[in-house]
């Protein structure tokens, strides 16, 4: 069994459990807009602020989005020993964190398209046509990131106890770069700010390091983190 | 909900097609169902062409005559929601159908606040030149949005009836005490939308008369719209409720069956 | 509220609350999972002192009669009555009498095994010596009592809780599967444990599947298939 | 057995499982302290605003540090079925909520405590000596409401699957009030920005009736809410 | 890396993949949950075809010697070795041969019984005849196919799991308490796949309670107790 087919298999399973729970339509996606709204009042009706860290807030909001993605992945798989029966039947580890990653991008990308265009009219957002290609590759190599992240330290929270909380406190630090990255270069795509184009590219190529790294490091890392 | 209908359980056949009515309408809605068309024609000949464009604003103002009216029409649907919760609380009887009034209100009470964010937004792109800002009032209006929707996910939780009913009640009844703060949350913060203009005529709408009129012709207009569609949505969830009563009567036969063929 | 104040388990006189009748008394009662009828009609009654068997294959609804009879499944139709009490309108008359072993432990996993009996002995007001000779008796008692419940086997967890129950002396005892995971020793241990209770007025309801066992044990059995009652045994 | 000793039993053993897995010290604390630098990298970290905002952000972070406080506390009950356990043994509920409660007012008392002390190293803040009082007041009536929200809708989530994702979609926006009126008082028992001490009492007062309301309301409902 | 690609459950020859040496071989192991030494040096060996009952007290260490044979427990001390290789250092060289049915089932809740079966097959390059007939056997086909897991009673969960297990055709397989839970005609279903199985070459370890059933099931008899193999018994 390939490692792709298997990614394949699980990222399918995982997409089919969503698909039916619809836990992303109907949980994720308002606790999503809530939190928006929250930074709202907690800046204090601020609009100048506001606007400053409208693309900043995006990214917030999509990494409490992901923690709550991650951690029901993989209860998901903790549950009922299912995590234990991969390892016993052998499934090929890498597989196993592709097809959980994959599982992730795909949720990850429906929201962030859904949140940015809920920024665009509760920030008061626009999209300059020259910016779109900039935007759509910082999202999908920051959601990468994000996501690779995401399942490797699912994966070694899964099953610990207290695993609600190891979760964030792993996954928050770690993925800090990216919301830099990704903010600067939403801001460049955007126009907020001083920001140039130029410079958006400049991030998105830390975005896609980032993304490599712990790519390629979490899937030759999963298989010993999930072991013992 | 079992007296509905004495059918005998070992007749599955015709299960689901016999309900005692086949609409939701009785003389009453389609009198108010008349009374709201014939509201709503008026008030669109009052606010597009008998009343002033205003000296600010110029003819955006117009946007007012559906911006107001349905934000109080829902924070009646939602009042409305809280009382019939109460009701289904307190009293001893439990009777799903002050349940089942809660959730049909509190249904047109989040279109008609979504229909506020709307042209809220709308106008706020004609006259502050964005479609939001991080004013409290507009704030506030959102969380009440979200704070129904969890009202209506609580409502799809699943579980029997009595239990959606409980559940949804406990809810209802808290969410609505955010409406004194969407009101009062002008006050409360340093705001820039508009303070409450129609109550002391201070503020950048100068409300004449023909105003406050139209005005006052789109609440009665809303509120009769809304009234209307409650009482069909209710009628129409009590039968959803008793199709699912049909259904149990179907499976209940079913299940016996299994147990005949061992 | 208090389960019971003496020390020994509730005598015959205690019992049967509204003079003689049975303690459980099921008329056509129908209880549903989401939309699916778990039980679809059920008909049975038990009296005062009796062990009785619940069999069936999987899937009969055996679990949903004993969560319907402890009142956490509602009755949809017909009419429960549990220990003289209809279930749908006073089921808090009827809870601090009933005692349930379901297919959880109902354990927190990172107290220890003493402090989970205690615990749920203290909510119904037993008295110390009374946890104490629960956790001895299910042999859980003297190296284990330290040791977190996150750190039992599968039948060490289901010995604790069943301490949890014997400590709570119900006048109504239901068990689900109560022998599934528990070693020999234990198994002898709960079916004395059952007959002395059914042996100084208590009545008790056992699913299982060990019919070997359970059958030895139980006074009388009744056939569950497809949600109701089938035929009934004595023996 | 009465409400107050069941509901004394249920905080000791709540207090008794947070002391032993030592949750809030080894996770929830960096989780919170992590979402403070967070905000203070997506707010750019421009120090004039970030003292301005500071006490919105630091009830922010006890915000969503609640949501993971009461998902553990109800996770605790939901996993082996301690709550129906509960339910049979007819354990009062306003016991029940009683004792939840407690557990995490004292709980998120430790929490603000500390997150208090980093806002006003990571921000600059200080603190006027006559403004403890007020300060004090504020954080227990805030504490108070904010728990029993918590305490409310986490039983009324616990065991529903997507659990997850419902709590935060009820619990933030019925909390708003609190975040707001708290941020203001602090906000007077700082002295930043204009804000008057007296002003600051109207809102603890506001704070108050909310706690009063969510308490009484939350144990008369918590029973029918757990039950069936 | 397909657990086997014939439709048969693995013949004779295939299975003793170096030589004709034990499946099972334990030497002096020693295991640690926590710091709790489960395995305190058991030594034993089980030969191709077997079907051996492991019997002990709650906490004797049966759970944790199964978990070690399939890897999911370290070796501490001692060596183990399973079909040849040497579990420390060949772990995945094992696992694909491996069948385990633990306390848990491994069952996704949302998932129908139907896509739960497929998605274990395939994982392990089942064909979709061996899967359906899996499922027929269990008795979860028909009607439960297309049911939710999160639908299914405690028995039909379990009988899921065990069609997924099937499915697999295992060249060890390790069972944990496989009766409890089933009904009559599950558990006779159960008896006869592993006879089949042991017949066709497969090797069975079986730890379990039931020992009326389990002892006329198995060819021999291991005692564990205190983390350690005692006595063995043929029978
Ligand atoms: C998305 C944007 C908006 C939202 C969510 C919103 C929300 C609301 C709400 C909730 C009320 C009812 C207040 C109460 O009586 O309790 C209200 C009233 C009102 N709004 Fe808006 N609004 C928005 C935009 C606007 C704009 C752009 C204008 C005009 C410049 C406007 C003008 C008014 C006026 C005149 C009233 C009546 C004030 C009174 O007498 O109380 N709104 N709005
Ligand atoms: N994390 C841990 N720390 C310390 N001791 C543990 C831990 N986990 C399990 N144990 C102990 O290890 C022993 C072995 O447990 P195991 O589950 O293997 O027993 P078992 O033979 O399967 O018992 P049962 O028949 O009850 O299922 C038990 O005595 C248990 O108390
Ligand atoms: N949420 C649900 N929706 C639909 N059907 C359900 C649901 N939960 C359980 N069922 C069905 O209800 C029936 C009764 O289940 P129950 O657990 O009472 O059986 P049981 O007799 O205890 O079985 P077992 O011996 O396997 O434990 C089962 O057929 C199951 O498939
Ligand atoms: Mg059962
Ligand atoms: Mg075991």
């Amino acid at each position: 069994m390939s490692t792709w087919r298997v990614g394949w298999l699980i990222a399918r399973k995982d997409l089919r459990i969503e698909w039916r729970s619809r836990v992303i339509t109907n949980q994720v996606l308002p606790f999503a807009f809530v939190t928006m709204v929250i930074f709202g009042i907690a800046l204090d009706a601020n609009t100048d602020v506001l606007e400053l860290v409208a693309p900043g807030l995006v990214w917030l909001a999509t990494m409490f989005s992901l923690l709550l993605l991650v951690q029901r992945a993989f209860s998901v798989e903790a549950d009922d020993g299912a995590l234990d029966a991969m390892r016993v039947a052998g499934v090929d580890a890498r597989g196993i964190f592709l097809g959980k990653a994959i599982g992730l991008v795909v949720q990850l990308l429906v929201l962030e398209v859904l949140l940015l265009c809920a920024a665009m009219v509760l920030y008061g957002e626009t999209i300059r046509l020259d910016g779109v290609v900039l935007l759509v590759t910082t999202m999908v190599s920051a959601t990468c990131g994000l996501a690779a992240v995401g399942t490797l330290y699912g994966g070694l929270a899964a099953g610990s106890k207290g695993r609600e909380t190891l979760l964030p406190l792993l996954t928050l630090p770690a993925v800090a770069p990216v919301l830099i990255g990704a903010t600067r270069a939403v801001e460049s795509a955007l126009g907020t700010g001083v920001a140039e184009l130029s410079e958006g590219w400049q991030w998105v190529s830390l975005l896609t390091v980032f993304a490599v790294v712990f790519g390629v490091g979490g899937a030759l890392a999963f298989g010993p983190l999930i072991d013992e | 909900m079992t007296t509905l209908d004495p059918k005998p359980t070992d007749t599955p056949s015709d299960g689901g097609t016999v309900t005692p009515s086949r609409s939701t309408g009785t003389n009453a809605t389609r009198v108010i169902g008349i009374a709201a068309a014939v509201a709503m024609a008026w008030l669109v000949l009052f606010a597009l062409v008998i009343s002033p464009a205003d000296v600010n604003q110029g003819e955006s103002v117009r946007l007012l005559y559906i911006h107001v009216p349905t934000i109080w029409v829902a924070y009646l649907s939602f009042v409305v929601t809280a009382v019939a919760s109460g009701i289904y609380l307190f009293t001893k009887k439990h009777s799903l159908g002050w349940d089942r009034l809660a959730g049909a209100s509190a249904e047109f009470g989040v279109a008609f606040v979504g229909l506020t964010l709307i042209v809220g937004s709308l106008w706020g792109r004609l006259t502050w030149g964005v479609f939001w800002q991080w004013d409290a009032r507009l704030t506030t209006t959102a969380l009440l949005f979200v704070a129904y929707i969890g009202y209506l996910a609580v409502r799809r939780l699943g579980g029997s009836h009595q239990q959606r009913a409980k559940r949804s009640a406990v809810v209802g009844l808290l969410s609505v005490l955010l409406i004194p703060l969407v009101h009062w949350s002008v006050v409360i913060w340093r705001s820039l939308h508009q303070t409450a203009s129609i109550a002391n005529t201070e503020g950048d709408i100068k409300m004449d008369g023909t105003m406050l009129f139209t005005l006052f012709v789109g609440v009665v207009a809303f509120s009769l719209l809304y009234v209307w569609l409650v009482m069909h949505r209710t009628r129409a969830m009590a039968m959803e409720d008793m199709l699912e009563d049909r259904g149990l009567d179907v499976a209940l036969a079913e299940r016996r069956a299994e147990g005949a063929g061992r | 509220m208090s389960a019971a104040a003496p020390s020994e388990p509730p005598a015959a006189s205690a019992v049967a609350s509204d003079g003689s009748g049975p303690v459980v008394e099921l008329r056509d009662v129908v209880a549903t999972l989401g939309n699916f009828p778990a039980l679809s009609g059920t008909t049975m009654h038990v009296d005062q002192g009796e062990i009785v068997l619940l069999r069936g294959p999987n899937g009969a609804g055996k679990t949903t009669l004993l969560r319907l009879c402890a009142g956490l499944v509602p009755v949809v139709r017909g009419t429960a009555t549990i220990l003289g009490h209809d279930l749908t309108v006073d089921r808090e008359r009827v809870r601090p009498h009933v005692g349930l072993l379901g297919h959880q432990n109902g354990l927190y996993a990172d107290l220890t095994v003493g402090e989970n009996v205690r615990f749920w002995g203290s909510t119904v007001g037993a008295t110390t010596i009374e946890i104490e000779s629960a956790m001895e008796r299910m042999g859980v008692a003297d190296r284990l009592e330290s040791v977190p419940v996150s750190k039992l086997s599968a039948g060490q967890k289901r010995r604790t809780a069943l301490a949890a129950l014997v400590a709570r002396r119900a006048r109504l005892w239901l068990l689900d599967e109560p022998h599934a995971g528990l070693d020999q020793r234990a198994r002898d241990e709960l079916d004395e444990i059952l007959t002395q209770a059914s042996q100084s007025g208590a009545t008790v309801l056992v699913a299982s599947h060990e019919l070997d066992r359970a059958e030895s044990l139980a006074t009388r059995t009744i056939d569950l298939i497809a949600g109701h009652a089938g035929s009934e045994s004595d023996r």
